[in-house]
């Protein structure tokens, strides 16, 4: 019986490594994270199921001519999946918020810190023993702190597509864990009077101005910074699209059907970056400490300049918003909402987080360009 | 990697750090100006508007049918509200 | 092809068969015991479920909306009756 | 008039070759079975129109820059499409049936006899003059016998892409025809008192059960046979998607937009595999011949061990869910009901049915891993 | 601050050229064409963004490795995406009229002069100092007559991509301007007798001969023209799939979703071809007076041959009808409707327009297979 | 370009224009033709069409329901908005 034995042999059961089985249960983990506690599903359902994908023995998904390799290559490494992405949550995006009241984008800018800092943080772990970051990965590795899954994926796969899965993987759970993270941080920086300040209504913004916006954006970011104009320029499609009515069908196709389409084939293609030789490194576990950092770091900086901007203007802003620069849209601008009403029941900060949130996103998507342009 | 060239590039990053932080904060800063200027623009010329307008009305007019008219409105309600019985 | 090398091609094949059923016997046959397991699991630990539940009670409300719940299916009704006046 | 002369030469009717018009006839009697007589529309459409198109002289449809050429080498060769089908048809598939008694894995199991005994049969072709088979090409064939279409377009991408089109013909008419060929089958192997027999209700599958399940299929599939995990690992991507309720948007749209996109474009594909000196040959009338041989082979094999098992439980069991177990899904769930309904007016035998019509998919699915472990 | 003269540097504003500067601006103005004055807004809206896109200074979104340069190679050079939208057109199409009234392909037919008209101008155009168009070029001119966008793609990707661009851009700019173009040729080639003319409404045609009618274009295509047949095919095949009524559901995602989203790339890839150096050229100039005169004459011939089989039918026919010959459905047709109101406020002409306006789509592939077949 | 050349082309651009013209005008009065024996056919062989009306009839009831539903829709999208916008 032969066959038998060429049967057994390509059972997986021969040919299993640990590192295969480790990296299999790292996805079944991002499975659990994904549909029992509900951390960011629409991403890390797929990767975690790419992830055991990719670890199988003998299957070959990775392999060229597999399924995970085509869609990788094809999408990720031409780069043009973040970017659809992109474009979808351009169309999704209301910048309503942040054209009553600019100023917020100060916060979005200075939330931006996370991811700076990060950079030099990743750099000073090479004094330890085992860590070797280039700039590359050290900018790739800051761009976590962005707090933005198609911008952290996207300049990954530019700077460091070796660290790509871990880099998304950290990105979309601790966009995930934002609730966990950032309240204790807003309230060590803040006093309870400031949480309690009420901010006045936003004044109404004309069809007008939205549709001119996206168009500013993309013309300033031309001007000083062609390099983010992959980024920005297919979000400011994506949300001219939404603004200008002109073209709902396509707008609503690229909100869902094409969105959908590219987020499953995104998520198992960065889990198909999740294979034990890349991912169960010491770098890994770097990465996800510097990523915890980034977080901790935007949200402070953000809150801290909140609350520089809340004395300048007399206490008309409550610091809280200042966490929400970091974007992780729409979960930040909640958390703020929410440390917010616990202050003081008849606060509702919602409204007044979504400006910095959204600016929060243009901020993470001006930094990659800068280190695309720097570091590229 | 020596320790020498980890300084070097620990002072790479240090310039990165100042010189990304204040790009960012410069371009950030354009842009509350860029929409300052939109603001003005949009509030002194609302002449061209009346052509926005129709198509925001009408626009708008979609909407409409489902938030603004009161019958919609009334029914709309009392579906939500048959809704949040049925789910107590 | 030569009748000596179709006698060979037809051993492969019988054997293949006999192989081939086997494992797929075995391999189903396995898959019974695990859903069988399956079945001794949740009921043995459903203290997760009340978790599953409410998604799933949710979920199945959603339809219930539309389809079940007369209130609901009054008030749309009067929704796009409304609707449809309005329109004309 | 030269120029006449170059128009009169680009004209088709001076360059049609006999095989063509054939060929052409055959696309136009598979619109004609998907239009008029509603055989497998969904598929049968495309692959017709496909076949036409492809053999239109001097289109240029399959040569390299031609659209069917890009459409195949893309969707096909690659094997992207078919395992996209597969996820989407495990988005639409719910296993309650399955789950609440699993023992009619069995029948799913029997049902494959098909397949390997139409390998047997397409190896012992041989000796007729004219036939040439190999290993691949017979193992390719005997797939058809799995009644399951992306299975066999699969694998007869993998083992015999020249035989593809008859394959995928084959597979889909014998499912289209299932309502003819399994009846007779069926009543010949029981008596009118096994297919009176009315079975137990089934009990009730937790949510929880389901979302569990295809995560157990693929566990077993990677421990036991990796060759398979293409098919089932993207099928039970689409199953868990569905059941595990968190990814609803993703879910539906790989049920409905991404599966119809891909329907489209695979149809079309397969056409293209219709030519002329690839389809006209002795070796697709034995596929033809095959395939219906082992169909009816599946459907007996399928019966029998349901009767088996009928006279094991003391005869809770109706032996005509066996035919059930070749899948071909919902079409042969449907033909046990209404051939139970004959025999007693009370007797619904759908449900029970599913049970086995779902094993059916996943025990051509394993079948072929086996196939592809052992002969690709 | 080595690092901030990388930055400088690293700015458009160092590298900007002239014809990059302006190419944006006609970006701009195609998106004001789109947005505010509701030209077309479906294809020149996702054109202008492209065109702004592709004309960023160092940001390479068309040199290989770029979105665009994807976008355009997957989709348009391949020839794929033009006969994508073809499909779709074809699944939203409704013969009924034309087939209630097959005369009308008269007038499809002699509108189809603007073509072959515009093919000789644009040779004679060379007698120009700075004009240099080959065949190939004046025929991808000329079907700009066709008032067809995926065809005058399709067309120009084949014979002359340089101009791709151009052509395409003027193709879509005068489709829009059929409501200024047409009205007064209309007026001046029929008396306001002739316009006041009253049509017999049209016979029922039953679903059958729906049905047929894709099946026996296709026929006259593949015997008589096979150069169109990539056309003509993917269209036959979308209105059958439409009228077949068996796959709704793949007809209904042609239509919707696969048209949206193959439009919001086909635009971005088209909008690529806006570059500088292959737009701002004489030829350019000349395309675009090339497309006025096409869009003319064709609207001329077209009214004219009506005129003729009006005073040959003794007058049971509005001459206004012609003018839909050249296709732009169904924005031609709706502008015989309106003038025919001017001239009489009881004279809906919309209905028996249609059956000119769909003949013209069938008589510009024809006019692109004969093409095609001639200087391809 | 010498003018001679652009004779010679201009001398094919109206070679181009009559068969182009005469092909366009031949291959569309054939399908005048086809589409007249079409209907002849269908009047002649109206047998099959049993088949046919019911499909027809039946698709013509799903668009119908398919306008209903989608005013049905957009009413329950209003109203899930609503509630949505209500539960936050
Ligand atoms: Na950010
Ligand atoms: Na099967
Ligand atoms: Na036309």
């Amino acid at each position: 019986m032969e066959q038998l034995a060429i049967l057994w042999d390509s059972t997986a059961l021969a040919h299993f490594e640990l590192g295969q089985v480790i990296m299999m249960a790292v996805g079944a983990l991002l499975l659990y994270l994904a549909i029992v506690r509900g951390f960011e599903p629409l991403l890390l359902f797929p990767i975690g199921f790419g992830a055991i994908l990719t670890n199988i023995p003998l299957a070959g998904f990775t392999d060229p001519g597999g399924l995970l390799y085509y869609i990788y290559e094809v999408g990720i490494h031409s780069g043009v999946f973040p970017l659809l992405i992109f474009m979808g949550v351009g169309a999704m995006t209301d910048f309503g918020a942040l054209i009553a009241n600019p100023k917020m984008l100060l916060l979005g800018a200075a939330a931006q810190f996370g991811i700076f800092a990060t950079l030099f943080g990743a750099i000073a772990l090479n004094f330890i023993p085992g860590f070797d970051f280039t700039l590359k990965d050290a900018s790739a590795i800051a761009i976590i702190g962005g707090a933005d899954g198609p911008t952290a994926i996207f300049l990954a796969s530019r700077l460091s597509p070796d660290l790509l899965g871990a880099i998304a993987v950290a990105a979309y759970s601790y966009m995930a864990l934002v609730p966990i993270i950032q309240p204790p941080i807003m309230k060590a920086l803040t006093t309870p009077e400031e949480r309690k300040i009420e901010m006045a209504q936003l004044r109404h913004v004309s069809k007008k101005e939205k549709t001119l916006f996206p168009l500013g954006v993309l013309l300033l970011t031309i001007l000083f910074l062609p390099s983010a104009t992959p980024l920005v320029g297919m979000f400011c499609f994506g949300n001219l699209m939404k603004e200008c009515g002109v073209v709902d069908r396509l707008s609503k196709t690229a909100q869902n059907e094409l969105i959908n389409i590219v987020t499953i084939f995104l998520g198992l293609a960065v889990g198909s970056k999740l294979s034990a030789d890349k991912f169960l490194t010491v770098e890994t576990l770097g990465i996800l400490g510097l990523g915890a950092v980034a977080f901790g770091i935007g949200t402070a900086a953000g809150v801290l300049m909140a609350k520089l901007m809340s004395r300048l203007t007399g206490g008309s802003i409550n610091p809280l918003i200042g966490a929400a620069g970091v974007s992780a849209v729409p979960m930040a601008a909640r958390v703020v909402n929410k440390v917010g009403l616990e202050a003081n029941q008849h606060n509702f900060l919602l409204m007044h987080a979504m400006g910095p949130n959204v600016a929060g996103v243009l901020g993470s998507a001006v930094a990659a360009g800068v280190l695309l342009a720097l570091v590229g | 990697m020596s320790a020498q060239s980890i300084n070097d590039l620990l002072f790479e990053a240090a310039t990165l750090l100042m010189v990304g932080m204040g790009f960012v904060f410069v371009f950030l800063t354009i842009l509350i100006a860029a929409v300052n200027l939109l603001k003005a623009f949009c509030e002194r010329f609302p002449g061209q508007e009346p052509q926005a307008p129709t198509r925001a009305s009408s626009k708008a007019a979609r909407p409409a049918q489902a938030n603004e008219d009161k019958n919609i409105v009334a029914a709309i309600t009392a579906a939500v509200h048959a809704h949040r019985q049925a789910n107590r």
